[in-house]
């Protein structure tokens, strides 16, 4: 095997495209503004990225079983309001966590009674829940006066850092490395790529779907809660629009980093890589002081290059293995 | 290379100029040599048969020439030119229409609709707007679908309403509607019953009577004498001879197919058949009581123990299945009972089903057996991940590979290892994928709907072995399928259903029964099956 | 919970068979928008107005257009993100070649075929860059955004209405009796339900999404037909951006922000299933009319934003709710049949079968 | 002394000459100015027409500086575009502009007031002076307001109460109206309804029988005043929360084949912006008056208390408060005049 053939297989591990093309524009950015590897300027991105990873890496379950969570970008609103709400009240830290925690849970619970329960579209019911809760969210911010804390063990749970690492970003790694080692090790994340593949084969071949399908839901509605608390520990105040529009970028996030819309494909990190790479782009833009008019265009470009990067390094890569003869390799696994 | 030990020359065709010739092609795919160096020539007015191991590189073939792979290497020649054929288009274009093997039909359009993909009929006055014309196309598939046994209804709804059979009769059909130079069937008769099978027979003849020619593939080796006019054999992506099937006997053909090095150690296996037996109690597994599932399933009652296999014959559509489906958990019986080791129960669900040491071979290998994307290991263990995990929660990736070796080696599976992703294998090796599947979880009972479709002769016997194995280890198992005599073969007891009831029940003592015993066996069965509906 | 769940994911033969029988598709909606117009009418009679009614057609245009357009992508199994931005992108165009002192018409016909231009290079990035439909169009989505904030600077076309275009806007009733848009909107909605039911490239759509594996064996061109739906539906954004902008009579660079769900949403609602393969032009109509009714109503019962945001949901809930119940009490029905009668599956056309959510 | 670009400016020359104080005390300036150049960062919550006109009051007034004192300045804008959210972006503005060191950072956004003092107090450390510019600070606790100044006016007062007063004050202390407000939970929308609805309490003959969301968008504000229409045909007045939705209710009326005011009778339309476009229509009866919140002066006394701030060290106030000016068909002209001034600046930056 050539070097050329062995380094073209880096390739196979899945992922390392993207990763490449990460890396590029992260050199670009360094190169292009001093300031991009300023410690000010990587500690705002990795505190301000935390919470669209989070909803990536949630969100990631729904769409490998081949269903799709909208309601994710209130979630997190809510769950951060109810948060704020308890701690303002006088709840401990811990139950102030909880509630957040709840807030997703009980969304994840009514997404899924809906699609796995009645086997409605999850489009739609996902659609509904984001509509609810954004609208629950304003009228509970229109009543109370969500404007703070100083309750300093809440704060610090996003505020806060350990070993010179802000809690949030260590919070988040935490929770990334476990639902990873969930989906790749554990049966359970086996099925949900299984159901994502091919629901009738899966369902046939004794999975059971409907639980799978219930519990990616709860997955992604909890990490969403989880999300909110963070984001409420971070923002120290609530806002009625809070959390509109990041199931989008959470989605964006996953598709760049290459989870498949349509089920079956995709993995944590590379869901998480994605987001960060968008938030990322956002402020090396603002940072190389490109006028703001051209962000969305840029950003529209930049996905298009880094998926279709991805895509003709996967099909190169595939062209260059060398080919083996069956009987070969027959005789081979025999042994 | 077609100095090969057994080459024969080619005989002389009933035609003179080949209309495809194929020279030196070849197709390679990441890790695996597909096809290599094959020479290939159909002339008109034959009947060329294919045949070859699973794996050999028969649909390969039959892809380069359909349009839909692009050979790495050799040369086509349509009437005397050579082409290039790039698209399943420019195929059609140059007269070739292909039966594949595998479900390609789109699910939401009716069989009108699917028959005429591609090649819809226009309305004459509306040719530019592209106006339809619905009409036309029904009358004109109406008498063939007939002829196949499809009802108008069967014609007018999605063909995902229809079972797996009629979908493939409709394939069938999309071939045969419509004038052609070339027609590729890729193992059509996998399913058929024989009324149909003989159906597809006779229209094969008038085809070549027109001049048409076909290249046909099949595992049942029985069907190709007294039609195939010619037979090509190919063996692991390498052709090994093109033969008159005049000189040849099943089992010249088998050799030829399996190779000198490989043949003894086949050759028993296909001898040895089921020794054995079960010695144990043989306490009933299963047992159905008057289950009905509206509109299609009435009184349904049977049983099966262990040791035993239970064979149920019907034609498409008479309600197999769905009796799995209601076994399975999958369909909730309207009324009746299903009690298991003689206990009543009720089956939730498929997974229900497995924990009650239930499992189930799917008919329809491409939409509802195989995990496309998964790695063949991963297709063996989804059934029951639990047992690959330490102490049920992370999965032990090595462990996972030995047992999904094992089964692989056990089951003769042809890859290259067992990370393959399942959808790169032939159509026979996913099927003994599928198979391992459902031995890995270690159930009482087996329900297998159309077990051998696809497989090759050799691996047929081993998915017999197979089954008898796990008879004989005390496992009972329910054997669907189409294919009398193997249904013959394999049964203790087969069950006739027809038109979702249970019409009768008769003992087959399986292999031993001779050659006259057998078909009268059949005949009955064929009767009970299709009493009133089609006549044979 | 029932069984028929489960039959959604066994053998097609029976999942489906099931799913035929069931409920033709949204009658649940129809309820529901019975239950909820008899309602309005004791709310605030007027809701019941001719009025009333003209105004919700003319709401009603703009998802309408986008959502024919969309049903027609998503039955070819492909998802469209970018029509909202590229519908402000169009008006932009109009709007401009118009202050321009070019004819009106021309101006019109650019800003249309703006659309189409977009729906083109989306159809490109998936056919020949081989990306996937969501992150192609959701490029789009961003780039003609951002090209029509470039062009404007952020300050809105403005000063660009004229006589003509008060009438394409639907401001001025033509002769006095229907508006142009509405106009339109019909002739679109036949064209589109031609096109599906009855002319090859409608087949092929459906073909496509129901299995692409199976047209490219039928000698499909499926980047042609994927193509088509594209640009068909850069188009139909393209027509409703010229006329929003006569209806606007500024284009602000947000105009037609967030439509896109809309689009997508009244498309879902119809039938239509992000699986592809499934939709019809009543659909789609249905749709639209179901989410601009209920903003309509909403607004006239003055419950505020806040609340329509949350009845909203629960409406959708309740419609999905009850295309469900419905469903079930049909299959037991039809259950109840020994035979099922060959009318009633007449009437589920491909298209027509709502795919039950597991998929 | 006078202070430079003190009054005159906000007492509405922005458009004059530049002559300002004396020659002694111009060069003192100077001196003081040094030929320093101020890096500016601007960041309006979205671009539109009022934000365009504030900028180009701004380039006016900066330009008229640069002549006087040699001051130099280097512009940056940033607003919100993409579908993305809007809160973010901002903040991640701020930030980026703290790390590029900028001198200046003006802002107005829709971002939670808590959350953001907190991304001002890390600017206003890493030595970026932040001003907030058109934000309605009135309804914040002003001691805990991180920003060096913040210059608008008073959401209340300065503009709800003054449409709803001319509302009352037009019908006569009588009539039906209905309200097409901004988004739900904006800041602004609470501020001027404050405003308006103290306003309607000194008028207990007005009634107010509907409301609706029209986005602060000209096709949404259109939508929902058709719907209010369709249930009360009989109002005598609208109130758009903004210029565009006021205009989209003003086509509404139009559709709906009811009459505007004509100075005696029809239905009173009133918003609030004081856009060139809205003044257009109030020439054309389409609209029948506007609170102009007066995007020259604020942009104008913007640059007069960052340069101040920064260049001159001067003690700023905390809360700095411009004229609005009330715009109907009588006195159009002169506003529209005003605005005009400075749409053309010497130099863009
Ligand atoms: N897309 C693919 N990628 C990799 N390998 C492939 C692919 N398609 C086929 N192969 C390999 O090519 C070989 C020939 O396969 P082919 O399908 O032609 O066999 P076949 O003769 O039709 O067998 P069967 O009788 O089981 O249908 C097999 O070893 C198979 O694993
Ligand atoms: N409600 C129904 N209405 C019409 N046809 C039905 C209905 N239910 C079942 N069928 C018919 O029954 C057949 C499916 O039955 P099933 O698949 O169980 O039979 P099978 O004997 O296994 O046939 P196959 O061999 O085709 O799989 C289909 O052909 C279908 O047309
Ligand atoms: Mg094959
Ligand atoms: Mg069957």
């Amino acid at each position: 095997m050539s070097i050329f053939q062995r380094s073209s297989r880096v390739f196979a591990i899945d992922g390392v495209a993207v990763s490449i093309v990460f890396l590029i524009m992260c050199v670009y950015f360094a190169i292009a503004s001093p300031y991009f590897l300023s410690p000010d300027n990587i500690y705002n991105t990795f505190v301000e990225s935390v919470s669209a990873v989070l909803l990536a890496a949630g969100l990631t379950f729904v769409l490998i079983s081949g269903g799709i969570d909208l309601s994710i970008g209130s979630n997190i609103g809510l769950s951060a309001a109810a948060t704020l709400f308890a701690i303002m009240n006088g709840a401990p830290t811990l139950l102030a966590v909880l509630a957040g925690i709840a807030t997703g849970l009980i969304f994840g619970l009514v997404n899924g009674a809906f699609v796995a329960g009645l086997g409605v579209s999850d489009f739609i019911v996902t659609l509904a829940t984001l509509s609810i809760g954004a609208g629950v969210l304003q009228v509970f911010t229109a009543r109370t006066q969500l404007t703070g804390t100083a309750d300093s063990s809440f704060l610090a749970l996003a505020g806060g850092k350990i070993a010179g690492i802000p809690t949030g970003v260590l919070i988040t790694a935490v929770i990334l490395l476990i639902l990873e080692v969930a989906l790749i090790k554990t049966p359970f994340g086996r099925t949900i790529y299984a159901v994502g593949i091919n629901p009738n084969a899966a369902y046939l071949a004794a999975v059971s779907v409907r639980r799978t399908k219930f519990s990616v839901f709860i997955i992604s509605g909890i990490i969403a809660g989880i999300g909110g608390v963070l984001l409420a520990s971070h923002l120290n105040s609530v806002q009625p629009g809070l959390g509109g529009g990041y199931e989008l970028t959470a989605i964006a996030g996953c598709v760049v980093g290459g989870v498949a819309l349509a089920g079956g494909r995709g993995s944590i990190w590379r869901a998480a890589l994605g987001a960060f790479f968008l938030s990322i782009l956002s402020r090396g833009l603002q940072l190389t002081g490109v006028d703001p008019l051209w962000f969305s265009i840029v950003t529209g470009a930049a996905i298009v290059a880094a998926v279709a990067f991805d895509r003709g390094a996967q099909k190169w890569l595939q062209s260059t293995l060398r080919p083996v003869s069956p009987v070969a390799a027959a005789t081979q696994n025999a042994q | 290379m077609n100095n090969n030990e057994n080459f024969q020359s080619a005989p002389a065709g009933p035609g003179d100029q080949p209309i495809v010739s194929v020279r030196g092609v070849g197709k390679v795919y990441p890790g695996v040599v597909a096809l290599a160096n094959v020479d290939i020539d159909l002339r008109p007015g034959e009947i060329h048969g294919l045949l070859g191991e699973n794996g050999a590189g028969k649909s390969t073939l039959i892809n380069i020439l359909s349009g839909t792979v692009s050979p790495t290497a050799g040369t086509l020649r349509v009437a005397g030119s050579e082409v290039t054929i790039g698209t399943p288009r420019d195929a059609q274009d140059l007269g070739i229409s292909t039966v594949h093997q595998e479900q390609s039909l789109a699910p939401n359009l009716t069989a009108v609709e699917n028959i005429f993909l591609g090649r819809e009929l226009i309305t004459g006055r509306n040719r530019v707007a592209g106006v339809l014309d619905e009409k036309e196309m029904r009358t004109r598939v109406l008498e063939l679908a007939h002829e196949f046994g499809l009802t108008d209804h069967d014609i007018r709804v999605p063909i995902e309403a229809l079972g797996a059979l009629k979908q493939h009769v409709v394939q069938i059909i999309k071939a045969l509607a419509f004038r052609t130079q070339v027609l590729i069937l890729d193992e059509p008769t996998s399913g058929l019953a024989d009324h149909e099978r003989l159906t597809l027979f006779s229209y094969m003849r008038q085809l070549r009577q027109k001049g048409i020619s076909l290249l046909w593939v099949t595992h049942r080796l029985d069907e190709l004498f007294g039609l195939a006019d010619t037979i090509t054999v190919l063996r692991d992506g390498q052709l090994v001879a093109t033969v008159d099937p005049a000189g040849q006997t099943a089992e010249s053909l088998v050799r030829l197919m399996v190779g000198r090095s490989n043949l003894a150690a086949r050759e028993e296996i296909i001898e040895e058949g089921r020794v054995r037996g079960f010695s144990g109690a043989r306490d009933e597994v299963l047992r159905l009581e008057s289950v009905t599932r509206h509109p299609l399933l009435h009184d349904i009652s049977l049983s099966v123990r262990r040791g035993e296999i239970l064979g149920l014959a019907g034609i498409a559509g008479a309600g197999r299945t769905e009796t799995a489906m209601a076994v399975l958990g999958a369909d909730r019986p309207d009324s009746g009972n299903i009690f298991l080791h003689s206990r009543p129960v009720v089956i939730r669900s498929p997974r229900d089903a497995r924990q009650k040491g239930i499992a189930y071979v799917p008919e329809e290998r491409k939409t509802h057996a195989i995990l496309g994307d998964f790695s063949i290991k991963r297709n063996i263990t989804i059934s029951d991940l639990k047992r690959t995990a330490t102490a049920g929660l992370f999965l032990r990736g090595r462990q996972e590979t030995a047992t999904a070796k094992r089964y692989v080696s056990d089951l003769g599976v042809k890859t290259s290892s067992v990370q393959e992703k399942i959808r790169n294998l032939s159509g026979g090796n996913q099927q003994k994928v599928v198979i391992a599947r459902c031995l890995f979880t270690k159930p009482d009972l087996i329900i297998f709907d159309e077990p051998t479709q696809g497989i090759d002769v050799g691996a047929k016997a081993e998915v017999y072995r197979l089954i008898y194995e796990f008879v004989d280890q005390g496992g009972a198992a329910i054997v669907i399928s189409s294919e009398l005599p193997e249904l013959i073969r394999v049964s203790d007891r087969i069950a006739v259903m027809r038109e979702g009831t249970i019409v009768g029940e008769l003992e087959s003592t399986g292999r031993d029964e001779t050659a006259s015993e057998t078909s009268e066996l059949g005949e009955r069965i064929i009767s009970l099956a299709t009493r009133g509906a089609v006549a044979v | 919970m029932r069984p028929d769940m489960s039959s959604s994911l066994d053998a097609p033969a029976l999942g489906n068979r099931i799913e035929r029988l069931l409920a033709k598709p949204g009658s649940g909606l129809v309820a529901l928008l019975i239950l909820f117009i008899i309602t309005m009418t004791f709310v605030a009679p007027s809701f019941l107005s001719l009025g009333n009614w003209e105004n919700i057609a003319n709401q009603a245009v703009f998802v309408l257009l986008l959502a024919l357009g969309m049903t027609i992508v998503l039955i070819a199994r492909g998802i469209d993100l970018s029509v909202g931005s590229v519908m402000g992108l169009s008006a932009g165009v109009a709007a401009f070649l118009i202050n321009q002192g070019l004819i009106f018409p021309l101006a019109l016909l650019a800003g249309i075929g703006c659309g189409l231009v977009c729906g083109l290079l989306n159809s490109l990035m998936i056919t020949k860059l081989g990306l996937p439909d969501f992150v192609a169009t959701l490029a789009m989505l961003g780039v003609a955004r951002g090209v029509l904030f470039l062009w404007t600077k952020g300050t809105p076309f403005t000063r660009y209405m004229t006589a003509e275009y008060r009438i394409v806007g639907g401001q001025v009733k033509l002769g006095g009796i229907i508006s142009v848009p509405i106009i339109v909107a019909i002739i679109l909605c036949i064209l589109v339900s031609l096109m599906l039911r009855k002319s090859v490239i409608g087949r092929y759509l459906y073909a496509i999404g129901g299995s692409p594996d199976a047209a490219r064996l039928s000698g499909i061109s499926v980047s042609k037909v994927k193509t088509f739906a594209y640009v068909v539906s850069g188009g139909c954004a393209g027509l409703a951006g010229v006329i929003l902008a006569g209806r606007a009579t500024n284009v602000a660079p947000t105009l037609g922000t967030g439509y896109e769900i809309l689009a997508i949403t009244a498309a879902i609602i119809g039938g239509a299933a992000l699986t592809g393969g499934r939709g019809r032009m009543v659909g789609a109509v249905l749709g639209a009319l179901t989410i601009t009714l209920i903003a309509n109503a909403m607004n006239i019962a003055g419950v505020t934003s806040e609340w329509q945001q949350v009845v909203t949901g629960i409406i959708l809930l309740l419609a999905v709710l009850l295309d469900r119940i419905t469903a079930y009490f049909k299959q037991r029905q039809n259950r109840a049949e020994i035979e099922p009668s060959p009318q009633q599956e007449q009437e589920s056309a491909p298209s027509a079968m709502p795919k039950q959510a597991l998929s | 002394t006078t202070p430079p670009g003190g009054s005159t400016a906000g007492a509405g020359g922005g458009a004059g000459a530049g002559a300002e104080g004396s020659t002694e005390f111009t060069d003192a300036v100077k001196k003081l100015v040094n030929g320093r150049t101020l890096q500016v960062g601007f960041t309006p919550p979205v671009l539109s027409e009022y934000y365009t006109q504030m900028e180009n009051a701004a380039f006016t007034r900066m330009a008229q500086l640069e002549d006087l004192y040699g001051v130099k300045w280097k512009w940056e804008k940033s607003s919100p575009t993409g579908n993305f959210n809007a809160v973010e972006q901002q903040i991640s503005t701020v930030q980026t502009w703290t790390s590029r060191k900028f001198d200046v950072v003006f802002i107005c956004t829709g971002a939670n007031f808590a959350t953001m003092q907190g991304v001002y107090k890390n600017a206003m450390n890493a030595g970026t002076k932040i001003f907030q510019f058109n934000q309605p600070v009135e309804l914040y606790p002003v001691d805990q307001i991180n920003t060096v100044s913040n210059i608008g006016y008073d959401n209340r007062t300065q503009s709800g109460y003054v449409a709803g007063k001319y509302i009352a004050d037009t019908l006569k202390g009588k009539g039906k109206i209905v309200q097409i407000m901004g988004p739900a939970g904006s800041d602004w929308t609470k501020a001027r309804l404050i405003g308006f609805n103290q306003a309607m309490s000194e008028n207990p003959g007005i009634e107010v029988v509907g409301t609706a969301d029209g986005g602060y968008l000209r096709d949404k504000g259109l939508t929902a005043a058709q719907d209010l229409l369709t249930r009360h045909p009989d109002i005598n007045a609208i109130y758009g929360e903004n210029e565009d939705m006021a205009l989209g209710a003003s086509q509404a009326v139009d559709a709906a084949g009811l009459k505007q005011w004509d100075g005696s009778q029809g239905i009173v339309i009133v918003g609030a912006d004081g856009l060139l476009s809205g003044m257009d229509a109030i020439r054309n009866g389409k609209l029948t008056a506007t609170v102009d919140v007066n995007s020259v002066d604020n942009a104008i006394r913007m640059i007069d208390t960052a340069f101040q701030s920064v260049v001159l060290n001067n003690y700023v106030p905390k809360i700095s408060n411009i004229t609005t000016h009330l715009v109907t068909k009588d006195t159009v002209e002169a506003y529209a005049a005003y605005i005009n001034g400075i749409m053309a600046p010497k130099k863009k930056y």
